[in-house]
């Protein structure tokens, strides 16, 4: 394993100093428990969005902090969910009167410290509404499993939730904006190589050097099916079409495309892949009128990409294009 | 025969231990057919509980499984924290003040403690989770309690069952937790939690066999 | 090679049609010869900026045209120098009458194709001031040699020049400028791995699982000289002394930090390395006044890290906080 | 006995066909000490030139040169693309007009191509670069002119020092180009411009040996 670290074990700590140096204008980083919350939280009268989840996915979620998008986030070990105590804290520590809305990626683990930290947030008498994000099409959805994970929609509604929150919109609002655009937006994704948890040291699974998966999480779990590598083209078409099947996409819906790295694909890599996309969205009459292409939520080093297609309207076009000033997307301020 | 203050925090020590050396391979499982962190979790979580000890030294059961849960709610994340962190948190509100545990406090304590589990992961046997270890071992000590098995014996049975269950993860496809996302592709491994869950029965056999 | 690609030969080609799918607010895209003006060229009045090399370090050029930062960039096949028409080309499209600046990175290369632009938009009638920066202390300077390799104070030339340009500042003064920047700005990288140009299909150069290269440029070629691996922190030092001491930076200086990934390295790891630069930054005395942590100026999926130091006055400040928009840098717009 | 157009044309093609065999080679040698691109870069360029072909059927040999140089000039880049196309371009300025050229053309032509280079370039004999190559190569063939040797004697001398010049590359340190950042890693390693002059001068003679 090389990485560029220190001690394994430190290296969530360490990234947060790093963070804590780097932003002080945009984010106050605290430690034990760990969270980052935006540097003039509470924010009085507006509904506060906290989200969080292991680390080695960043700049999701401690990047996305700040003016516009997240009112806090609470880093896990690396690729591991964060625990109540940290929820609990950043929830205080960003709630403004409005209530606070969670952002809760599918994953068991996720969904049940979330679920206990809510618990002892409105026993302290704040008000809690957490959504759930599963928008993985990679994943047979059924009532009788875990269901789908959630993936790059999460970053989409975090900035859109952030936008309708900065508007002053009241917690119900906030929660429904959250619920439509996972209601809406759909991911899949693919991995080229795996990645090596710190602590581990050696990567989570082998792939020879002709082979790739298909449907891979953001966890460096292998994907549902393993096959020989393709073209960039044939790859994008094989998650751009169980994408738009899903929701499914009609003719004359405007989107926004989101293609992203795993984290070891470099940007041009990613416009090959948004060229392929973009042709594939026109094909089938879908106008693309907005787009994010870059890595935002990663696994660590993985090669790999995926790709998110939300459905857009005029209300979640004006809240994409609204400033956000974090340190890990920023416009319009 | 009975499960002394003492045996209770041999246990939690021993246990600890346990997960220390079988690190890797819960890590390993997990790979497999997860994200490749339980043995790092497990042991992340029951370092920060070995830190606690000391405060412990003169408390009570009920106090020492709280403390326990809550550590481990805190420290371990992932599905593990809740799922252990729980089964900790609601042995202890059954051993609330007691200072030692005869085999019927053991059953009621670990029913409540499974049924915690339960609650908060809502899967069964079969889903393929730490469930398919703890939920047959619940039975078969039941049944050696209801049958005045003696405690090491009960207690042996205890974590054979478990065991047992472990095994049976091998060839399911999940239906709960991480490894239900690979689908068809699950069945093959043995599920990581329901391998701690069997350490810490295991522990526990072996911990209090002689008790 | 597992890479997100079609046909190698045609990356440069179909990345450029990514981006002119992706970014038709903010640039246009020409083909044959390749380059990417600002979707408002000329601005008249305004000194254009034309910047170009080898394609592979993106998001540098091509990311960076737009608003309050390049006019043009030229994009050559992967690590190969563009050629004059590109440039030539590029330098009337963004002519608005006051003249052309060429940022030009001190390679062999890019120097003399260059060169050979400039004198042929002479001939056409167009001012033309060319600056090479050349900033790379893992290079020993000499008269007698190709001299210092141009990295990443080219990204912090680009941004600053671009603000200057902007307030309307003249062809002189925008090339003072840059002149300025280059003296204050020292950069040195480092490399984990190698990486593939696609049309070569093999590593440029194979590394050890436990060893790295320290002094290494942007175009996948071996550094300075190979070593086991170290730890970030160590890798840190090893990289801030000699940028440090060849100034030299004196304490009580401002300086602006740049942590920039060589295209695989994730950002929780450029945190760690920011982390460890800020700290060996005030134990000199030196006063971080700003940063920039990306991936800017990469080598394709090449994991490492470069660290640029830039020292700063007011006007420098200025210049970096005013608005950029662009597919790869923005703020403030 | 002197170069026909045809014959320069045929020298053209040939040196496309050599570069496309050699184009793994360069690249390797490049990889070594450079950024892997000058077997690619050539090739695209000599490749780009085949395509001029047609239209320099009935051309002078002036106007092929220039051809060539300004193809190199705008397809090849890096510094391959400036050095060669200055080469060719300055070879078509000294045979504009021509139809054939005797060996003094050929001296006066490569003499005024190489100059261009080193003009270009700025570098010396010693720096490891083309110009070990092109230098002694020139003085071989001023020096069989001067003879009055056979033209066929001339290429062959003209070949045979561009390769010794070309190996005497190997020690050395770079001094100009991508291969000076290495500093004295640089040495052991023959440079690849030097290796794609050398196989254009080897080309000419082979093209030219029985002219
Ligand atoms: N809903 C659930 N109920 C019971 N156990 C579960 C559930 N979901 C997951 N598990 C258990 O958790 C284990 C994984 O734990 P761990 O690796 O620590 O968490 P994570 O999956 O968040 O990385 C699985 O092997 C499984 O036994
Ligand atoms: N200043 C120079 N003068 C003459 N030849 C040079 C000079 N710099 C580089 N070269 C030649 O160019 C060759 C490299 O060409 P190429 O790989 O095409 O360009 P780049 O170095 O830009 O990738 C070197 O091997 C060397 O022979
Ligand atoms: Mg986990
Ligand atoms: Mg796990
Ligand atoms: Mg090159
Ligand atoms: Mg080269």
């Amino acid at each position: 394993m090389k990485k560029l670290i220190n001690n394994p074990e430190n290296v969530v700590k360490e990234e947060l100093e790093g963070i804590s140096y780097a932003h002080p204008d945009l984010v106050k980083v605290f430690f034990d428990p760990n969270y980052i919350v935006r540097a003039d939280a509470p924010v009085q009268g507006k509904v506060g969005i906290v989200s969080g989840g292991g680390s080695g996915h960043e700049p999701m979620h401690g990047g996305f902090v700040g003016m516009g998008m997240l009112d806090a986030a609470c880093p896990g070990a690396v690729f591991t969910s964060p625990t109540p105590d940290q929820m609990l804290e950043a929830t205080k520590a960003v709630n403004g009167g409005a209530g606070v809305l969670h952002i809760v990626k599918n994953y068991t683990g996720d969904i049940m410290n979330f679920e206990m930290a809510a618990d002892l947030a409105r026993a302290e008498g704040i008000d809690i509404e957490s959504v759930v994000i599963d928008d993985d099409v990679a994943v047979q959805d059924s009532l009788y499993t875990a269901g789908r994970r959630g993936v790059g929609t999460t970053v989409l509604a975090e900035k859109l939730c952030g936008a309708a929150a900065e508007e002053r919109r009241s917690l119900k609002q906030v929660a429904d904006l959250c619920r439509k655009v996972n209601g809406w937006g759909r991911s899949m994704g693919m991995a080229l190589t795996s990645c090596t948890v710190p602590h581990v040291g050696k990567p989570t699974f082998d792939l020879p050097e002709d082979e790739m998966e298909i449907g891979i999480g953001i966890h460096g779990e292998p994907g549902r099916e393993r096959m020989k590598v393709k073209s960039a083209d044939e790859i994008t078409e094989m998650l751009m079409e169980p994408i738009v099947k899903d929701l499914p996409y009609k003719s004359g819906d405007e989107v926004l495309i989101f293609v992203n790295s795993m984290g070891g694909t470099p940007l041009i890599e990613l416009y090959i892949i948004y060229r392929k996309a973009y042709e594939i969205a026109q094909k089938h009459g879908l106008k693309v009128v907005r787009h994010l292409i870059g890595p935002y939520i990663t696994s660590l080093e993985m090669a790999g990409c995926s790709i998110t297609l939300l459905k857009m309207d005029d209300d979640l076009k004006k809240l994409w294009d609204a400033p956000v000033k974090t340190p890990g997307m920023r416009w319009g301020a | 025969m009975t499960i002394s203050r003492d045996d209770v925090l041999m246990w939690i020590k021993n246990y600890a231990g346990v997960i220390r050396e079988n690190k890797e391979y819960l890590t390993d499982l997990d790979a497999a057919i997860g994200d490749a962190d339980h043995g790092a979790n497990m042991d992340r979580g029951f370092q920060a509980v070995l830190g606690k000890m000391p405060e412990l030294a003169d408390k009570d059961i009920g106090t020492i499984f709280k403390t326990v849960g809550m550590t481990l709610l805190s420290t371990v994340g992932g599905a593990g924290g809740p799922l252990y962190g729980t089964l900790f948190l609601q042995a202890g509100m059954k051993t609330a003040g007691k200072m030692e545990l005869s085999l019927e406090d053991l059953v009621t304590t670990f029913e409540a403690a499974i049924s915690g589990v339960v609650m908060r992961g809502k899967a069964e046997v079969g889903d393929k989770t730490m469930i398919d270890a703890l939920t047959p071992a619940l039975e078969a000590l039941k049944k050696a309690s209801e049958e005045n098995q003696p405690i090491a014996e009960a207690l042996a049975a205890f974590a054979e069952a478990g065991k047992k269950g472990m095994e049976s993860t091998t060839p399911l496809v999940a239906k709960k937790g991480r490894a239900s996302y690979l689908g068809a592709r699950s069945a093959g491994h043995q599920d990581p939690g329901a391998t701690s869950s069997y350490l810490l029965l295991r522990t526990a056999a072996d911990t209090w066999g002689d008790a």
